[in-house]
């Protein structure tokens, strides 16, 4: 096959030489069409099973394991874009019970004024309005400079910044001092970065305000329902 | 045995260099009257490291060492390199930018005369991106302890929060990513905090200074008007024009000239004869390009201060623009200069 | 309308597909020595990807989305370049001669342009529509061509300069490559601002 | 599965025919390339490349059975221009193949020369010029130096000579630089 | 033997696909932020190549010349796809890490470029190991690549590898203050470090050829006097 | 009439150093002792000798011939016997011989006779063949034959100008002849405005020889010429190039490739017309100029010179200092430096200039261009100098040639304000010379091609006969008996290959004997080197055997 094949282009070769390249393509496609699906099938359900351990492995990020006992996947809600959460697509949110009762909410938020764009967060809002954990989930903030709001990234590892939100809720620091100190409020910053900082916190403070509004009509909703603002 | 010609007019690549870098001096004494004598020892830092970095390259290179240690260009990147770092940088910032803009930017590419791009422009891009942080304390106007100094560039930089400060570029660029905030972009922009009131907060002076001393340039005839004049032109008209467009959200033409690098760039930094455009249409499309992306990478972009990138930018189409600029030849003017 | 406008110039400087996303490198290496074939190629690569952006649309909407064979993407995406490659290049021989002489030797090399199928996959990944798809391709391919003719341009003058031994030739293009890609992390947070 | 191979199927038969088509109507012929090889190439016709004459040098690089530096009359000079045409990265003259030498015509020593007509026939470019027996000369102005003569004369009899510089031939030189060529 | 020897040597240096012919340069440079990325989809190139390799010199006896291109295009996104899916399946982390260049080695010039100069002309041995070695010369230099990356950048090498042993973690080599040069993770560094590492190749390959040339003078010399010894005779 | 003066781009102000040489008038040097006339008298052209060692000759009598459309006669300078004719080192900068006539003086310096020439008797063409005979050549420095510019052109030539701008410092040989022969001059000047019809006439002086600007209007003056204008234009080199004095003075840009005439231009050198006028009314062939002995030396002044004088016995005439090191020929920015002081002086020697090392110091070394663009303002072509030297120093010749290498006029400006000391010219000259030998080259190639190419067709086509020839050879012979189908086979055996052989085997012998007496040991003494060398041709020759086996014939 290394030497082109000697022909003569007359009319009714081409189209001889057409249809059996044709036939040849065709072959070479449904073998490897075949093996591809074969593999995909093979693999759908390992595949299935990553997403869901990435989920879950998310989720356990700001929500311990330990913390409540139903099948999370199964009890979600579709939340449709959600302007005062900063998103602008459709999204799930989990519902957490212990026992039956409805413990947590976990849920996405963004802030969308970070130095580089957008901050995504993952938010769990336990029922009693204390904020149980929020962590970034993806972001371009200036390696070095705006990433420490990435635990990954804090220099500080026994207490990375973004945990000094944890387990606090308004009755403890009152909207108006949810904010970063430079602007009067109790959280610290890093100085020289104070504009990831800032807009984590205000972001988080929107979340906790967000899901302590909504916080009835999200767990009245069945499992799979979907959210909508006006509905009570 | 040489050819004719056999008399030549005195001049050296050493003397245009030692009078660039005279040039440099009434800007840099205003630095030092405003903040302190620490930028001398980032001069003196990266004046070292330069000297020895061009020395070892020239040994490895076997070139002749010191005709071209004594050829000053060197030092000119040192000086910029130093003038444009924040004077209380650490001293390994300044070594390693000094380090990697003779060695990467200079000699890889065969040393002075050759290189494509503005080496001490790559020093400060290279350290912008890497160290944001560090590359945005700039010193305080007054705070000219020299001890507190000389102990940020050498020592702890746990003092450092008393004696920075955010430049005014970073402070109006900190106002306008925050919606919040942009009812203090005034304030900024008004700059009565110090000295002056063209919104420069000290640095003003120091562009002036810088001022002065292009216009020895000028009349040294070392560079031409070209450069300066199409950039600061251009600066001016189009922060101008945005300025009197939405002036609460663009900052004026004063500002964007007396602020940052500006002044140094007109005259000492778009005007490398080396890494610019060469032709008179090509400096002034050169020059003119620079401005329009500093202001928008000033006004839009995420760095502060955009005239290294700028200046890199327009490094890179140089030679575009010097080919399509080429003036006509004798005899040649009612084609372009090619030959028959 | 403004945002079409930050999908092009995103494209073309921000996220400039050599420099930022780091696609199309060895067309940018290889057929950046001299200006004219960087522009040639250049425009035929400008030419390609943007249709290839419109057609893998196409085909990912519908005809892999409603029967859920997203795993086919990297297959029918790519085959779907080859075919309008060779189309272009039977279409340009019959109705310009003189255009097939400038681009023709640059269409083959196209498909090996990593680029060209890079693009069409972020278009899926970034979810524009059509229109985004289009103009997100067109942006690339300008970046690209963008990038090339630059940096031929100081290749051409790199080429006489006194460049140590061992740097000559790729070296050295690299070097220079880096730094252009320095200088093009200016325009870094472009597109964010609103 | 079986949208996938069907949808497949269809793309494959309609890009199959489209290809087999093209490919046999669009057939290029002749090759442009060798013709520009060819010309950078210095026609010495010497076989130092290693091919019988520098077309078929030229007919090996652009099949890409050969490398471009293997032409040692040609020199850097000769590489630089190809590397050019071809959009290949410079190599210096490889070293199997020779070295660049001044350039030399041959001359036969008048004395010597027996007559035998085997330089002639060896002789690429038809340089010599003699009857049998009687004593050959080398056209000077026609002889490419590329020492194909020397081999087959029975009596050794011909020589390569630099060509002399007159002030005709003289060319300015480059400028000696006190600065050392990059190392 | 030495003729897959000579395959070996070309895969792994004087053919080396990044380092002498250049192509393959966007996994490369973008995938060799850090030595895991790097390796990982070095290993996911080699697999590649060596299957298109193996199985375009199996079948090329029926692939016909006009449409050897496409076929071959097809094959090699089907055993891409293949590699995507099972990377997928079981390093699902490092799969959103390296991205959209998994799919990519579709067009990486390399495996095109291999297959169709070699697999298509030569046995199914010859060409497996064609791509085996040719893939090895790959990963060596993106691991090489990757590791400098990382190490310069961050002072650590092997930072990721929970991706793909969750019960290993990264070394930190320099010191942790090392303040790290992120230049070195991005872009700009890519090329800088692979500028410097073909310089080092050519800087090698000079080494090599003056060798060379020193031994081919002396050997001339010796042949010499055995010509002068011959002569008389 | 003062015509609107033009300004050209660029250009330098050395110091002019005029006032060493220009107040003293014209002398006569003294005859020497033998003359040097070579026979090429431009780069162009070659006159052929004819005359024989031996031979006696008269001042102005014809010793070499114009042959060819750009050869002028040359004549002997004075009376006296020709010594030789062989190579002499001629003023070139390289300094190599060139076949020269060598004249031993007999002290008369008799003249042959001489005959006015009556030109506007005669017709234009007959003039300028007798200024050709004359041995008329420009003496401004490039000796181009003045016949040919004197010819019509396309266009006719509305203007003539003279050339008086003498812009090289040091040199006053115009000046001195300006104003102590202006109405030689014109009256020269006149005749070539007879010849070509041109409506005016320009002379072109530099402002910084005033005495000369007014030695010439009185000139005007006198004649009662109207048409000629003398015009003090701006001191600044190189005004006195052609090119430029046409810009100055007519505001005409001549590109390069173009001629003068095209445009209805033509210019002069003052020595020129005046050699013109002494040719035709007089009737002497050229055979002396008037060149500018300076520099450093202690009696500087100018001297009228008989063609091929050696420079060594002119130089007592100026007294050279003791710290001397180098003679130029010309001025400082375009002269040749000269490697011998048994050049002659040559028509278009205008200066002879010493130098030391205070006066021209030898260039510090070069370093790299910074691009500063000093050489751009200057070059007077409106070059880019440094993208020249750019691609020049690398060797890329096609952008030096885009970058209009060709337009340079190598006038020295530029690599007299480079800061870095570069001596850029010599980059372009050696650029230029270098694309001329590889347009030689490639001409050479191409006719190796043909004929490597006819030479393949015609052994093909011998192939071929033989084949045809063979052929029925063999279906003769195989009707023959078997004993003779060896010979059949071997039809090449003829018996004159037998007989050949033989002549060369005997030949081999003799010449064996020849050698071993002819070149003893021209194999022996190698270095290792050559003897590597030897091997490697060696081996490659049986390498080539093997190769060019099929391309030989085989039938011996
Ligand atoms: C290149 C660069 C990148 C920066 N990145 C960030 C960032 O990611 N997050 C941030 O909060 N500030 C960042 N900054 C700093 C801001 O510009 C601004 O200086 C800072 O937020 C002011 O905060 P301070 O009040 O804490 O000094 C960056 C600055 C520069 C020059
Ligand atoms: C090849 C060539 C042909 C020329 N032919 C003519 C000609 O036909 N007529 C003419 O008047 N001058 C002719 N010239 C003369 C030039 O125009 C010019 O006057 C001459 O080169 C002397 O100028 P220079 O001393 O500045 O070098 C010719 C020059 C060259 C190089
Ligand atoms: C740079 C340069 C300077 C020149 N300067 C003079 C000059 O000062 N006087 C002069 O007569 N010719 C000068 N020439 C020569 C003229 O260009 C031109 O050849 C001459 O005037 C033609 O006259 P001719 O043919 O009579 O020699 C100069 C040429 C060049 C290239
Ligand atoms: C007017 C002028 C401006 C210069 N500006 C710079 C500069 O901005 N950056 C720099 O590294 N060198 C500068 N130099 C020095 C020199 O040109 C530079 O080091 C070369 O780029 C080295 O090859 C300048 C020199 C002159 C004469
Ligand atoms: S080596 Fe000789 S035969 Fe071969 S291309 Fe060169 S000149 Fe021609
Ligand atoms: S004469 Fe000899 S050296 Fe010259 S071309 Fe012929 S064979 Fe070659
Ligand atoms: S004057 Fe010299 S240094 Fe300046 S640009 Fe010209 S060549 Fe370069
Ligand atoms: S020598 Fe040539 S390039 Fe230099 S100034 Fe004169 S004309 Fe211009
Ligand atoms: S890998 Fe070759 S173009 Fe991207």
């Amino acid at each position: 096959m290394s030497e082109p094949v000697e022909v003569t282009p007359r009319e009714s070769s081409v189209l001889r030489i057409s249809l059996r390249t044709a036939a040849i393509m065709l072959a070479f496609t449904l073998v490897f069409t075949a093996l591809m699906a074969g593999t995909y099938k093979a693999t759908e359900p390992l595949v299935a099973a990553s997403l869901l351990a990435e989920k879950l492995r998310l989720i356990g990020e700001v929500l311990p394991p330990g913390e409540y006992d139903n099948d999370l996947m199964a009890d979600a809600i579709t939340l449709p874009p959600q302007r005062s959460l900063g998103l602008d697509d459709e999204t799930r949110i989990w519902r957490a019970r212990k026992q039956g009762a409805p413990a947590a909410l976990v849920f996405e938020a963004a802030a969308p004024d970070g130095y580089s764009g957008r901050i995504g967060l993952i938010v769990a809002v336990a029922t009693d309005g204390k904020l149980i954990a929020v962590r970034v989930i993806a972001h371009k903030e200036t390696p070095g400079l705006g990433d420490y709001i990435d635990p990954k990234k804090d220099k500080n590892k026994t207490r990375p910044w973004i945990t000094q939100f944890s387990n606090l809720g308004f009755d403890s620091v009152p909207p108006k001092k949810w904010r970063v100190k430079k602007d009067g409020g109790r959280f610290d910053q890093m100085s020289g970065a104070t504009i990831s900082a800032r807009a984590v916190t205000n972001a988080s403070s929107r979340a906790l305000a967000w899901a302590v509004k909504h916080r009835d009509a999200l767990f009245a909703l069945p499992a799979n329902g979907r959210f909508e603002e006006n509905k009570p | 045995m040489n050819n004719s010609p056999y008399s030549l007019k005195p001049a050296s690549v050493q003397s245009v260099m030692l009078r660039v870098l005279f040039a440099l001096l009434p800007g840099l004494a205003a630095y030092v009257w405003l903040f302190g004598a620490g930028i001398l020892v980032q001069i003196v830092l990266a004046s070292v490291t330069a000297l020895a970095a061009e020395a070892v390259m020239l040994k490895l290179r076997g070139k002749p060492l010191m005709m071209f240690l004594g050829d000053g260009s060197a030092l000119v990147t040192a000086w910029l390199i130093a003038l444009t770092f924040p004077s209380i940088a650490p001293w390994w910032l300044t070594v390693l930018g000094t380090l990697l803009a003779i060695v990467v930017a200079k000699h890889l590419y065969g040393g002075l005369g050759q290189n494509p791009f503005n080496p001490a422009m790559v020093a400060f891009a290279l350290m912008i991106v890497a160290y944001p942080l560090l590359m945005s304390q700039w010193p305080r106007v007054g705070a000219t302890d020299f001890a507190v100094q000389w102990e940020a560039i050498f020592g702890s930089r746990q003092v450092l929060d008393a004696v920075t400060m955010a430049t005014p570029l970073d402070a109006l660029r900190t106002v306008l990513r925050d919606p919040e905030q942009r009812a203090m972009i005034g304030g900024i922009l008004g700059g009565k905090a110090t000295f002056g009131n063209i919104g420069g907060r000290g640095w003003e002076w120091i562009a002036a200074g810088y001022f002065l001393g292009g216009l020895y340039l000028l009349q040294q005839r070392i560079i031409t008007w070209h450069m300066p004049v199409a950039f600061l032109a251009t600066l001016f008209a189009v922060s101008g024009a945005f300025a009197l467009y939405e002036p609460e959200r663009f900052a004026g033409p004063g500002f964007q000239l007396f602020t940052g690098g500006a002044m140094l760039a007109a005259f000492f930094i778009v005007t490398d004869p080396v890494s610019g455009a060469t032709t008179p249409r090509g400096k002034l499309i050169f020059a003119a390009g620079a401005a329009v992306l500093t202001w928008i990478i000033r006004t839009f972009g995420a760095y502060p201060d955009g005239i290294a990138f700028a200046v890199l930018l327009m490094n890179i189409a140089a030679p575009l623009i010097d080919m399509y600029t080429q003036p006509p030849v004798f005899g040649h003017k009612d084609k372009r200069g090619d030959s028959p | 309308m403004t945002s079409y406008l930050f999908v092009v110039l995103g494209a073309v400087l921000v996220n400039n597909v050599v420099f930022v996303r780091i696609l199309g490198l060895c067309p940018f290496m290889g057929v950046s020595k001299k200006l004219e074939t960087a522009i040639g190629m250049g425009a035929a690569t400008t030419f390609v990807l943007t249709m290839a952006c419109g057609a893998s649309y196409v085909i990912d909407r519908w005809l892999l989305i409603p029967n859920q064979l997203e795993y086919l993407r990297t297959l029918s995406f790519i085959v779907t370049i080859a075919a309008i490659v060779q189309l272009t290049e039977l279409v340009i021989q019959k109705t310009s001669p003189l255009l097939h002489q400038v681009l023709g030797i640059y269409l083959p090399l196209i498909t090996t342009n990593c680029a060209v199928l890079g693009i069409p996959l972020l278009n899926v990944s970034l979810r524009h529509n059509f229109l985004e798809s289009l103009l997100f391709g067109f942006g690339s391919a300008v970046g690209f061509t963008l990038a090339l003719v630059l940096f031929a341009g100081i290749r051409e003058r790199l080429e006489a300069a006194d460049v140590p031994i061992h740097f000559r030739g790729t070296a050295i293009a690299m070097i220079t490559a880096g730094l252009m890609s320095l200088a093009f992390m200016g325009f870094a947070g472009l597109d964010k601002y609103k | 599965m079986f949208e996938a191979i069907l949808v497949m199927a269809l793309g494959a038969i309609v890009l199959g025919a489209a290809l087999g088509y093209a490919a046999v109507r669009f057939r290029v012929e002749g090759d442009p390339l060798v013709e520009k090889i060819d010309a950078i190439l210095p026609q010495t016709q010497c076989g130092q490349c290693g091919f019988p004459g520098c077309k078929p040098y030229a007919q090996a690089i652009a099949k890409g059975e050969a490398d471009i530096n293997c032409c040692p009359p040609g020199g850097d000079e000769g590489i630089h221009k190809l590397a050019d045409l071809l959009g290949r990265e410079f190599k210096s003259l490889s070293a199997e193949h020779g070295i660049e030498k001044p350039k030399s015509v041959a001359v036969i020593d008048e004395q010597a020369c027996i007559g035998c007509t085997l330089c002639i026939q060896a002789c690429p470019v038809d340089a010599i010029v003699g009857a049998a027996k009687q004593m050959h000369t080398v056209v000077g102005a026609q002889c490419t130096g590329c020492e194909l003569c020397i081999a087959p004369c029975p009596v050794d009899c011909i020589r390569m000579v630099p060509i002399q510089e007159t002030v005709d031939t003289w060319k300015w030189k480059y400028p000696v630089v006190p600065i050392r060529q990059a190392a | 033997m030495s003729a897959y020897k000579d395959i070996a040597w070309n895969g792994l240096w004087k053919q080396n696909t990044i380092l002498a012919q250049v192509l393959g340069l966007c996994p490369l440079l973008a995938t060799s932020t850090s030595l895991v990325n790097a390796v990982s989809l070095g290993l996911a190139t080699i697999v590649v190549m060596m299957l298109s390799n193996f199985a375009i010199s199996a079948l090329r006896a029926l692939i016909p010349y006009e449409i050897r291109i496409p076929v071959f295009i097809l094959i090699i996104a089907a055993l891409v796809t293949v590699v995507d899916l099972a990377f997928n399946a079981f390093l699902h982390d490092l799969y959103l890490v390296l991205g959209i260049f998994i799919p990519l080695i579709v067009t990486n010039c390399i495996v095109l470029a291999r297959v169709e100069a070699f697999a298509a002309k030569n046995g199914l041995r010859a060409a497996t190991l064609d791509g085996l070695m040719m893939g090895i010369g790959f990963v060596w230099v993106i691991a090489l690549l990757g590791a400098v990356r990382e190490l310069i950048g961050q002072g650590t090498l092997f930072s990721g590898i929970e991706m793909i042993f969750p019960t290993l973690s990264g070394f930190q080599i320099l010191p942790v203050e090392y303040p790290g040069f992120l230049i070195a993770m991005l872009p700009p560094g890519a090329f800088f470090v692979l500028g410097l590492l073909i310089a080092g190749r050519n800087w090698m390959d000079a080494r090599a050829n003056e060798r060379i040339r020193e031994q081919r003078i002396h050997h001339q010399g010796d042949q010499a006097t055995d010509h002068a010894n011959s002569a008389p005779a | 009439m003062i015509p609107k003066l033009f300004t050209f781009k660029g250009g330098v102000k050395p110091a002019s150093h005029k006032d060493e040489s220009a107040d003293t008038p014209i002398r006569v040097a003294p005859l020497p002792s033998r003359l040097i006339i070579p026979l090429r008298q431009s780069a162009r052209a070659v006159a052929r000798c004819v005359v024989e060692p031996g031979q006696a000759v008269l001042k102005g009598e014809v010793i070499a011939a114009a042959e060819g459309p750009m050869c002028t006669a040359v004549h002997a300078p004075t009376s006296g016997t020709v010594l030789a004719i062989e190579p002499q080192p001629v003023p070139h900068p390289s300094g190599l011989p060139a076949p020269s006539i060598i004249i031993e003086p007999d002290g008369k310096d008799r003249w042959i006779d001489l005959t006015p020439f009556d030109y506007r008797a005669a017709t234009a063409q007959q003039t300028r063949d007798y200024l050709r005979d004359c041995g008329i050549v420009g003496l401004g420095g490039a000796g181009f034959p003045s016949h040919v510019k004197l010819g019509p052109g396309e266009k006719g030539i509305d203007t003539l100008i003279i050339n008086g701008a003498e812009c090289e410092p040091w040199i006053t040989c115009d000046d001195r002849l300006m104003r102590e022969r202006a109405e030689m001059v014109l009256a020269g000047a006149a005749i070539m405005r007879h010849i070509t019809g041109a409506r005016r006439i320009l002379v072109g002086i530099e402002d910084n020889k005033p005495l000369a600007v007014e030695s010439m209007k009185a000139a005007v003056e006198k004649l009662g010429e109207r048409a000629i204008d003398v015009i003090a234009v701006p001191t600044r080199y190189p005004a006195g190039g052609e090119k430029q004095l046409i810009r100055v003075l007519t505001g005409i840009e001549i590109p390069y490739g173009k001629l003068s005439t095209h445009f209805g231009v033509q210019c002069f050198n003052v020595g020129s017309a005046h050699a013109v006028f002494r040719a035709v009314a007089h009737g002497e062939p050229l055979v002396s100029r008037i060149l500018t002995l300076s520099g450093n030396m202690a009696k500087p002044g100018n001297f009228e010179v008989l063609i091929g004088t050696p420079i060594r016995e002119l130089l007592p005439l100026a007294e050279p200092r003791a710290d001397t090191d180098r003679y130029l020929m010309g001025g400082p920015m375009m002269g040749v430096a000269l490697q011998s002081l048994d050049i002659p002086v040559v028509k278009g020697t205008n200066c002879i200039l010493a130098g030391s090392p205070t006066l021209f110091p030898p260039p510090p070394p070069e370093m790299p261009c910074i691009r500063c663009g000093e050489c751009a303002k200057v070059c007077p072509a409106e070059l880019q100098p440094f993208q020249l030297y750019w691609f020049s120093r690398a060797k890329i010749f096609g952008k030096t040639q885009e970058y209009s290498l060709f337009d340079c006029i190598e006038c020295g400006c530029c690599s007299y304000v480079c800061p870095s000391r570069i001596p850029l010219v010599d980059y372009f000259r050696f650029a230029k010379g270098e694309i001329w030998a590889r347009e030689k080259e490639k001409a050479a190639a191409d006719i190796a091609r043909q004929r490597y190419e006819l030479r393949l067709a015609r052994e093909e086509r011998e192939k071929e006969e033989k084949a045809a020839k063979l052929a029925a050879k063999t279906a003769a012979g195989r009707e023959k008996a078997a004993a003779t189908l060896a010979i059949a086979e071997r039809p090449a055996a003829t018996p004159e290959d037998e007989a050949k052989k033989s002549l060369i085997a005997a030949a081999l012998e003799r010449a064996k004997a020849q050698k071993e007496q002819a070149h003893p040991g021209n194999v022996s003494n190698l270095t290792p080197e050559q003897e590597a060398e030897v091997a490697a041709i060696e081996v490659r020759r049986t390498e080539i055997r093997e190769m060019a086996k099929p391309h030989l014939r085989q039938d011996d």
